[in-house]
């Protein structure tokens, strides 16, 4: 007998991806929809989708989503939470979402170790609108505002958010993570796994970092992206378990 | 419509004075208003509270030229002595502010409340000393009314505070009626 | 019924809005309104099921609250100026995602930082919308002790009733003064009618999504036309206006919140002198009473507007007017708060300028 | 051991081309599509069968999990 041995998740809508061939958004949306439908939480979990690509990520993920302005995320999600304690409450954003205009909420709802989720893609760019500078920026890499490469001295270095957040006690789990390749995919979603049971568990606030590829803004193939994550992002954005206080 | 200022150095117990004579006017069945000084006005060690109170509506809970004052300290009065209406009557922590008034349209009763207080044994109750002093001289409420007021607003307060409060609110009292403050 | 409370104005608005079913408040300190969060820290910690969070920020605090709201909560924010215009992106989610809530925005001086004493500069701001976007916020203005809790309590039944932002516009004087008030009974959270459109979590049905992303621009036009057409009903429904001595009244004084009550001091030293002067002081300034004033213009040719600050809601009294009657303007913008003395004085200058007295 | 035997449907109306597929299938099963699908994208296609020892599937799903779009489903068996 032949066995359906991979198909589209529960969780996730019918509807193709918006996103450009090649980026990493619907690989991170497949692995979490994965994990929701595994630890069976589908039908208590609320998302908050950030502003930038993923901002359409409600029309994918088919589960209750409410949208945040653009940084605001984590503080949204607080508030449910706080409301309804016994859901499962996670963010999905981007590292300009994340590090940038809502770098405060993001530290000040890890330090009051608020019982949620925070998915953290990090494309080093932004993405959706055209490809400008993240904080996440690679010294040296192009982008539509950092003509000639990002240049410490005028644009400052970037900023390892996950390893700020770490310092935060509130923290319980961070891992930096990729999608570049089936071993860091399958790791992923380890990793999402290990998040989203802490916070079944009540433990406080988790975040996984996932290094996604954006091969439109990068300007490279699909398999190029893959690469360059192996040898030029991964040197500033190590892949590694920053904090695990799980247990 | 009578407006009163209490002003005074923090610690004192000048927004008390207020608070429990603007609670005591309202179970009176007055209309009353209660403003305290807050935010920048209240740095520096200054306390001061407007209370209105009146048989009719009150428009504005503002002391701008008030009727009485209770003062503390002498940098309040040098701050409402200006401002008074004319024929108004100031009530002087007498052992704090030794000046004379510089206004001859205003009245001003000098009370020792320090010295009274410590015949009391607790300084704590100079403001109480005052309150009873001034409730005496203008009538506006009754030494019970404050002392209902005040069990209203400190609920869990021993019962033997509460007592010495109204020995400080009696004696505050007794000075005017003797009519040693002349 | 409770009885009689001396408290004050800040207070009044926390525990009226306990009353009111609000199980949670976020927000941020700022003069003169910390009473407010002050008072929820300690009155939420009391309830079963409250939350009270002090955020890192006024824009997060308006976040939390929109999360709260999301999630089926009576909630509420409170601010000064400031911190109102930082919460103001916020405001436009609300309004976008037809969410119920509660801000208060207790005045102070301005623009920037300004100062804290009483003022009323954020009218445009407020009955204007404030944020991005085409939408209205409800503004309610309370002008005492007793109105702050009875509005309060209007103010969340505005916000579920229609679905979207509603503020409580005070300013430093209302927060900080003590006046008699008498609460009204607390609600039963169970008597709210439900919230079908709440993220709860999609069990035994399809999920749900809030968002105000609209790419498409003939839904995005039937959205704003669906949101206009909310603010119509609003506006059929709700405006309010209280009326003082207008029965006879040849001058018309229009102001709101403590503007409002100074005046009818002003106007009750008028009448002792024997000028036939009223108030019509509006409650809600968003929808504007245009057509309590526009009936009154009637009968009276002469408005006096009188604002803490330089010109505002004149704008709308204007508007309200058309044109039929004259229309005048006294304001101090600085904190400064008239006496009704002054605003008597303002008022008689005004009536003989216009020889109202001969007619 | 005898080898697994595997199938995958790539839907074509959702790939995009990216041909993260092609670049991970170790049994190089996957090419690339002559005609362009209605988004103007040349789908992957299965290039292998079952009957070319060569090029089987095996249904190891590593396509699909690399797949950004999830058209790919994988049978076994």
């Amino acid at each position: 007998m032949e066995e359906l041995v991979f198909t589209r998740p529960r969780y996730i809508k019918k509807a193709p991806f918006h996103y450009c061939p090649g980026c990493g958004h619907s690989i991170i949306h497949r692995l979490v929809a994965e994990v929701i439908e595994e630890l069976g939480i589908g039908e208590k979990t609320i998302g908050v989708p950030p502003a930038g690509c993923a901002v359409l990520a409600y029309d994918y993920f088919d589960v209750d989503m409410g949208e945040a302005p653009h940084g605001r995320g984590p503080a949204l999600a607080t508030g449910i939470k706080r409301i309804l304690p016994d859901r499962i409450v996670f963010s999905y954003q981007g590292d300009g979402d994340i590090a940038a205009i809502g770098t405060s909420e993001t530290i000040h709802t890890a330090n009051r170790g608020e019982n949620i989720t925070v998915i953290f893609v990090n494309n080093n760019c932004y993405g959706m609108t055209g490809g400008q500078m993240a904080p996440t920026t690679l010294l040296g890499q192009n982008s539509t505002t950092t003509p000639g490469g990002r240049d410490e001295n005028r644009d400052g270095p970037p900023i390892d958010l996950s390893e700020m957040l770490a310092l935060v006690r509130g923290t319980v789990y961070i891992e930096r993570t990729a999608v570049n390749s089936i071993r860091n995919i399958r790791n992923t979603k380890k990793a999402i796994t290990k998040a989203f049971k802490a916070q079944i568990a009540g433990l406080g606030f988790s975040l996984v970092e996932i290094l996604s590829p954006c091969p439109t803004n990068w300007k490279m193939s699909s398999t190029d992206s893959c690469r360059w994550i192996d040898e030029s992002v991964m040197q500033t954005f190590p892949l590694k378990v920053i904090k695990d206080e799980i247990g | 419509m009578k407006k009163t200022v209490f002003a005074g150095f923090g610690g004192q117990g000048v927004l008390m004075m207020g608070y429990v004579f603007a609670v005591a006017a309202m179970r009176d069945g007055r209309e009353v208003t209660y403003l305290p000084a807050y935010g920048a006005e209240m740095r520096g060690g200054t306390a001061n509270c407007t209370v209105v109170v009146s048989d009719e509506e009150i428009f504005s809970p503002v002391s701008s030229s008030p009727d009485f004052a209770v003062i503390m300290n002498k940098p309040s009065l040098v701050k409402y002595e200006g401002v008074m209406n004319g024929g108004g009557t100031i009530f002087l922590n007498s052992n704090h502010v030794s000046r004379e008034l510089t206004r001859d349209d205003l009245t001003s009763i000098r009370i020792p409340a320090v010295e009274i207080a410590k015949e009391l044994g607790s300084e704590r109750v100079v403001n109480m000393i005052m309150l009873g002093a001034f409730a005496a001289h203008t009538r506006m409420t009754s030494l019970d009314s404050i002392m209902n007021g005040l069990s209203e607003i400190v609920k869990d307060t021993k019962a033997s505070i509460m007592k010495l409060n109204r020995r400080g609110l009696d004696r505050g009292a007794e000075y005017i009626l003797k009519g040693d403050s002349r | 019924m409770d009885k009689k409370l001396l408290m004050r104005g800040s207070q009044v608005i926390g525990e009226a809005a306990i009353r009111a079913g609000c199980r949670f408040y976020a927000g941020y300190p700022i003069t003169p309104q910390n009473e407010i969060p002050e008072f929820m820290s300690g009155a939420m910690a009391d309830l079963e099921g409250g939350t009270f969070i002090q955020a890192e920020s006024e824009i997060a605090a308006i976040n939390m609250v929109i999360g709260a709201s999301m999630a089926g909560a009576r909630a509420m924010t409170s601010s000064s100026s400031p911190g109102i215009s930082l919460k103001q992106e916020g405001i436009s989610f609300l309004a976008a995602l037809e969410l119920p809530a509660v801000i208060v925005n207790v005045m102070r001086g301005g623009p920037g930082l300004g100062n804290i004493a009483p003022s009323q500069g954020d009218y445009f701001q407020a009955t204007r919308g404030g944020g991005h976007g085409d939408y209205r916020s409800i503004v309610l203005a309370p002008a005492h002790g007793q109105e702050l809790a009875d509005l309060t309590r209007k103010a969340f039944e505005y916000a579920d009733r229609y679905r979207t932002p509603v503020m409580i516009l005070a300013d430093g004087m209302m927060g900080q003064m003590m006046e008699p008030v008498v609460f009204p009974d607390p609600i039963n959270l169970d008597e709210l009618p439900p919230k079908p459109w709440v993220l709860d979590g999609a069990q035994g049905r399809p999920s749900r999504i809030i968002k105000s992303l609209i790419l498409d621009t003939v839904e995005m036009e039937e959205h704003n036309w669906k949101l206009d057409r909310k603010y119509k009903i609003i506006s059929g429904e709700i405006p309010h206006a209280e009326t003082y001595m207008t029965e006879d009244a040849k001058l018309v004084v229009v102001a709101y919140g403590t503007a409002a009550r100074i005046a009818r001091g002003g106007i009750k030293r008028a009448r002792e002198m024997g000028l036939k002067v009223g108030l019509l002081r509006p409650v809600t300034l968003w929808p504007f009473p245009d057509r309590a004033i526009r009936e009154m213009s009637r009968l009276v040719k002469d408005f006096m507007v009188f604002e803490m600050n330089t010109g505002q809601m004149i704008d709308d009294v204007r508007l309200s007017l058309e044109g039929r009657s004259n229309v005048h303007f006294y304001g101090r913008p600085g904190g400064i708060v008239s006496t009704p003395d002054e605003i008597g004085k303002a008022i008689s200058s005004l009536y003989y300028r216009q020889h109202l007295k001969e007619d | 051991m005898k080898p697994k035997k595997g199938r995958i449907v790539i839907d074509s109306r959702l790939c995009k081309g990216c041909y993260l597929c092609v670049s991970v299938c170790p049994n190089e099963c996957i090419g690339i599509s002559e005609e362009s699908n209605e988004k103007g994208y040349h789908p992957a296609k299965v290039i292998g069968t079952k009957d070319a020892n060569d090029r089987a599937c095996t249904g190891c799903t590593l396509c699909a999990v690399i797949c950004p779009d999830i058209a790919i489903e994988v049978y076994r068996g």
